[in-house]
């Protein structure tokens, strides 16, 4: 298998205040794999898929790295270039369902828009496209939901068609950005089992974000565990789970409420491991800050 | 350290300083008029009618500003305006104020009848253009000080009350409200205690903004003669009779005009300016 | 919430917000100093005379029964004879009428166009010096009345720098072949385009006096609301499909942004007629808002209420005509 | 406790009022029949639309049943209006899930904690306020500090402070840590367990996870669209379930392990 995303030595910070927010970052997804990004708030765990589509925060720059999409480095290109090929190449199923549909757009031309606009197919094509694929997502009824408007498909169902809608262009890359964290838990299982099914049978490489380490261990193949912009364990799901290596995957797991498992007590992060993080970190960035 | 709000660094005022400086000038002036003024504002001179200003060809330097067409100095004009102009916006402001901002908050947070007479009242308000009420207003009062503040009472009270009105209402969604109602605090101390705070800073940026309608309202209804006696120093009244004589004394216009340009554009950055500085919420 | 619901609700509310206008037109007309009949007489007229004008107007009798009667007739379009140009007051109103709906429309016009492009160059550049640089304009543009800015235009351009017309309507030596009062339209109509230039010269200090602080309120307000829709997942997701900034804002976003923008400048739209009334006496524009003023200086009572009712008239109906448009593009309630 | 019986509550659904005449109802709990006994920890759990908000708004009584009965403490306070309720309301408190709409944003820590305890009217406010943050393990000096300079996990605890001052009977919490990175929930959970402990609270904990619920509550109620689908023993939840709406649920529950069943 070879590599269909390549991160080198990502780093980004804040404009202005030169605080980072990403720190040398590097990983790789091969063609039909899934790789999670896991981590708390502010680990910056969506600002690498972000970073990869071209939609950071007008904030944020990137200071290095390189970013290469099917063996082109993005950030080298210019920025219209980019952002053709990250259309045709790479898509993005949102977090929330709910803001993800333009409330003022019908469905159909928001599942078809990047094939005619963008890749320029015929209308009619992308239409039969459009339909093929809602009924992939199991949805029964593709030519009625194409002529609705978000507001009238529920939660389940609208995540339903941004699915769809990030596969229409055969994409090979896809970032998933905590896909199912709005949705009860319920539905959450048949959206994953939705998006793995769709994705092994594409054979897509897939970024999967999420703080969940229950659902990273359900979809994805490999994962990052991230605290405050820098990985600090890559591993495979089978040797995370049997055996966490860095102290900090250790505190998150412990910290991990399981049903199954209720005598054992509920360990918070302790202060001396992610203090030790922090200095490891604030040794790096001083060499940044001298650097610049 | 990753904390997002540590970042935003709270935003320098060089607004606040400046409006509140210009305001603190005119105050002053308006304060000691008497001391500062350096003549009788409405000491006639015919012999003195239209100097220029002082550094202009043909002038006197004993008129700065120059004089008008009845021979009256303009800076003390103006230094005297400043009164009037001073005395409508504090106290029509802060009526206007008063009374808008608590009937809004009554129709947001209470909602139900309370809020369908207030606003249905508002509404008809509305269909008024505001002007011509305050002139008709004025036809009705008689002309004077009282009338104007009670004119500027009568018709901008619902600027306060819209904006109230909607805040509260937001306000009134959050669970600090429900908070208070699970702590045992009737519903009008809740309106006073726990949305009233909320409210304050829309209501003192809503206050400023209306200090320099008031301004500018006495200013329209001394310029179509219907503020004072049309002899009392008012910069709307300067600014009617400068615009009569725009071609031979451009200066009777403009400093009337700068002043009260000045004048309210600073009242209305000064509630932004402030809150800015002082609100406890950043946002 | 089903469309004609809120069609025949929002019907109803207008209905009494124009009785409710009513009922204070009348009451505060009825305590203007000065007795109107006498006024409305020459000079000689004996009491009988007074009593039988009285009688003829309804004053004798009881204030419900006068407001019924007032009521009727105003619902008929009698608003009685202006006493200062002894004529029928709703011609005289509609007479004028039209002077100042071309100016407001074309001041409405310009405003959206000026509002527009800063909200939109503002947030094409946002976090740039433009984007700065607009929002300082938008501010003093807002805090700056229309009064102000009519005199200040006055002094620029018609003093200083003397490039536009500040006094009028259309210049007076021009022959008028006009049998409406919309003259800009006929003008089009008749395909007169000098005399449409002429007018379009008139009317652009004072439009423009109206236009800028509802240009910044505009500017500034679709602005931060595109600016909010920016963030938002379906814009964020439109761009990761390949879509430009410019594709993105014009259609993805804008629609979106201007259903808030939208009810406000409906009510902004009403201040700034409001505004016709100052600008039309400093520009000598002979509009309704002129007429207005010297009705009132002259306590021609039943011209100012013809005046009154017609603006109320106008102003309730703006609102409706807003309110219906968002209901109309809202597609929640279109769709319902 | 609490006993609850023949439970109904409907609000006006105002998206599809009809032309005239008042809105259709929406039926939102529909006939609940419960107790809550003294000391216990009830869980209240179910996906979103089950009404188990709702239900724990209208044990407060911040909604008024349409049908049934509520009594707390053997008194009857299903129609109570406000003011009757007053004194009542400091033995039953709530904590909300949204710290950041439920802690006013203009007013100090301090004195969102103390103006609960000076409304009625209780002595020593300041040591009780000391004694509330020492509780939840927040420093004194968080006192002058307002809501928005807080960390999400310290607000919570604000919360519960906020409510624990009070010295309530009784305390509803409404999903307090779903808004919270995990390590922060771990710390709020061990928190809550503590002082379950220690003040002998008697909690309602409404929650759509069931792994939060099994570390806390002794007894779990079901909802599913308004009517309780099962009511039992947390060990019978879990281990034994009755309802298929639960098993479905505790299914749906991805664990932290690759090789969990029926995924």
């Amino acid at each position: 298998m070879t590599a269909f995303l390549e991160i080198e030595n990502l780093s980004a910070s804040l404009k202005r205040q030169r605080v980072r927010m990403l720190r040398s970052v590097s990983l790789s997804v091969a063609a039909g794999e899934v790789h999670g990004l896991v981590g708390e708030s502010g680990a910056g765990k969506s600002m690498i898929g972000k970073a990869v589509l071209g939609i950071l925060p007008a904030a944020l720059a990137i200071d290095e790295g390189e970013i290469r999409l099917d063996g082109e480095d993005l950030l080298a290109m210019r920025p219209a270039d980019r952002r053709r090929a990250i259309g045709a190449k790479a898509a993005l199923i949102p977090q929330d369902p709910l803001t993800a549909l333009n409330p003022s757009h019908c469905i159909g031309p928001q599942i078809t828009g990047r094939l005619v606009d963008i890749l320029g197919w015929d209308k009619r094509k992308a239409d039969m496209r459009a339909r093929e694929l809602l009924a992939e997502v199991n949805i029964d009824d593709p030519d009625r939901v194409m002529a609705s408007y978000p507001f009238e498909l529920s939660g389940g169902m609208r995540q339903r068609v941004l699915i769809a809608s990030a596969f229409a262009a055969n994409p090979k890359l896809i970032v998933a950005d905590e896909p199912t964290t709005a949705l009860d838990v319920t539905v959450q299982k048949q959206i994953l089992k939705l998006i793995r099914e769709m994705q092994a049978r594409h054979g897509t490489a897939m970024l999967f974000v999420t703080h969940d380490l229950g659902v990273v261990s359900k979809i994805c193949q490999r994962l990052s565990v991230l605290y405050a912009g820098k990985v600090l364990e890559q591993a495979t799901i089978a040797e995370f789970f049997a055996d966490p290596k860095h102290a900090y995957s250790r505190a998150l797991l412990a910290a991990t409420p399981k049903y199954t498992d209720p005598g054992s007590s509920l360990v918070p992060v302790d202060s001396s491991v992610t203090d030790l993080v922090a200095a490891e970190i604030e040794a790096v960035d001083e060499g940044w800050r001298l650097a610049r | 350290m990753l904390e997002g709000r540590a970042l935003t660094v709270r935003r320098s005022t060089p607004r606040l300083w400046l409006s509140a400086s210009w305001l603190a000038l005119i105050s002053l002036a308006a304060i000691f008029a008497p001391l500062v003024a350096p003549h009788d504002p409405l000491a006639q001179d015919l012999f003195a009618a239209r100097l220029p200003p002082a550094w202009a060809e043909g002038a006197d330097p004993a008129y700065l500003l120059g004089t008008d067409s009845l021979g009256r100095d303009v800076l003390t004009r103006i230094i005297f305006g400043a009164r009037i102009a001073l005395t409508v916006a504090l106290v029509a402001g802060l009526a206007t104020a008063i009374i808008g901002s608590t009937l809004g908050l009554l129709a947001g947070y209470l909602r139900g009848w309370v809020d369908l007479v207030i606003s249905r009242i508002v509404d008809i308000w509305l269909a008024f253009p505001p002007v011509l009420f305050a002139i008709l207003l004025i036809a009705v009062l008689g002309t004077g000080l009282s009338s104007i503040i009670i004119a500027i009472i009568v018709i901008d009270w619902t600027r306060f009350c819209r904006v109230v009105r909607a805040e509260a209402l937001n306000q009134s969604a959050m669970d600090y409200v429900t908070s208070a109602k699970v702590a045992g605090r009737t519903r009008l101390s809740t309106m006073w205690r726990e949305i009233g705070p909320n409210v304050l800073p829309t209501i003192c940026v809503l206050l400023t903004i209306e200090m320099g309608i008031a301004v500018i309202v006495e200013a329209i209804l001394s310029f179509v003669n219907l503020s004072i006696s049309t002899d009392a120093p008012t910069w709307g009244g300067m600014i009617a009779e400068g615009r009569t004589s725009i071609h031979q004394a451009w200066w009777v216009l403009v400093f009337p005009l700068i002043v009260l340009f000045l004048t309210v554009l600073s009242f209305s950055q000064l509630g932004e300016g402030l809150k800015d500085r002082f609100d406890p919420v950043l946002r | 919430m089903n469309l004609v619901r809120i069609i025949i609700v929002r019907l109803a509310t207008t209905i009494v917000t124009l009785l409710g206008a009513a009922v204070i037109v009348f009451f505060v007309i009825r305590v203007v100093p000065g007795n109107p009949i006498a006024m409305m007489l020459p000079p000689g007229a004996t009491d009988a005379d007074i009593a039988r004008l009285t009688a003829l107007y309804g004053l004798d009798k009881s204030i419900p029964e006068q407001f019924v009667i007032w009521l009727t007739r105003a619902l008929q379009g009698d608003f009685g004879t202006s006493i200062s140009l002894r004529q029928p007051v709703m011609p005289l109103v509609l007479g004028r009428l039209p002077a100042t709906l071309e100016l407001s429309i074309f001041a409405l016009v310009l405003a959206v166009m000026i509002g527009g492009t800063m909200a939109l160059t503002g947030t094409r550049f946002r976090g740039t010096r433009t984007e700065a640089g607009i929002d300082v304009a938008n501010g003093v543009g807002l805090s700056i009345p229309d009064f102000l800015w009519a005199l200040v235009l006055i002094l620029l351009f018609g003093v200083l720098v003397p490039v536009f017309y500040v006094s009028g309507r259309i210049s007076p030596s021009l022959d008028l072949p006009f049998v409406t009062q919309f003259y800009v339209f006929e003008s089009l109509v008749r395909l007169r385009f000098d005399l449409w230039w002429d007018l379009l010269k008139h009317m652009f200090m004072p439009a423009l006096a109206l236009a800028i602080p509802l240009a910044a309120i505009i500017g500034q307000l679709l602005k931060q609301s595109l600016k909010e829709t920016m963030h938002l997942d379906y814009v964020v997701l439109a761009r990761t499909k390949g879509y430009g900034e410019n594709h993105v804002i014009l259609f993805e976003a804008l629609r979106n942004a201007v259903l808030p923008t939208l009810t406000l400048v409906g009510v902004q739209f009403t201040f700034l007629i409001g505004g016709t009334v100052i600008i039309e006496r400093l520009f000598s524009y002979e509009g309704l808002g002129n007429m207005a003023i010297d009705a009132v200086i002259n306590r021609d009572l039943p011209l100012i209420q013809g005046i009154v009712i017609v603006f109320a008239l106008l102003f309730t109906v703006i609102n409706l005509v807003v309110d219906m448009t968002y209901a109309f593009l809202n597609p929640r309630l279109r769709h319902a | 406790m609490f006993k609850v019986s023949g439970l109904d509550l409907a609000l006006p659904d105002r998206v599809n009022r009809p032309l005239i005449g008042k809105a259709p109802e929406i039926q939102i709990l529909k006939g609940l029949t419960f107790d809550i006994s003294s000391g216990e920890v009830i869980g209240i759990v179910g996906g979103s639309g089950s009404g188990k908000s709702t239900l724990g708004r209208t044990l407060l009584r911040l909604y008024e049943p349409t049908a049934g009965t509520v009594s707390f403490e053997g008194r009857d306070i299903t129609h109570l209006s406000e003011a009757e309720l007053r004194p009542l309301r400091r033995r039953m408190q709530m904590v909300f899930q949204d710290p950041m709409s439920s802690l006013n944003p203009r007013r100090p820590i301090g004195a969102i904690i103390a103006d609960p305890l000076a409304l009625h009217g209780l002595d020593g406010i300041s040591a009780r306020v000391d004694r509330a943050l020492d509780h939840v393990g927040l420093p004194n000096a968080l006192r002058h500090r307002y809501p928005h300079e807080l960390s999400g996990g310290q607000r919570q605890r604000v919360g519960i402070a906020r409510a624990i001052a009070m010295e309530p009977d009784f305390i509803l919490a409404d999903e307090i840590v779903s808004g919270l990175d995990v390590s922060s929930q771990a710390q709020v959970l061990n928190l809550l367990e503590n002082l379950v402990d220690e003040l002998g609270l008697t909690l309602a904990f409404i929650s759509h996870d069931l792994s939060v619920i099994r570390r806390l509550c002794s007894r779990v109620m079901v909802l599913y669209r308004g009517e309780i689908v099962e009511l039992a023993p947390v060990e019978q939840i879990f281990d034994a379930p009755k309802a298929a709406y639960t098993r479905e649920l505790l299914d749906a529950i991805p664990l932290p392990d690759p090789n969990q069943k029926n995924w």
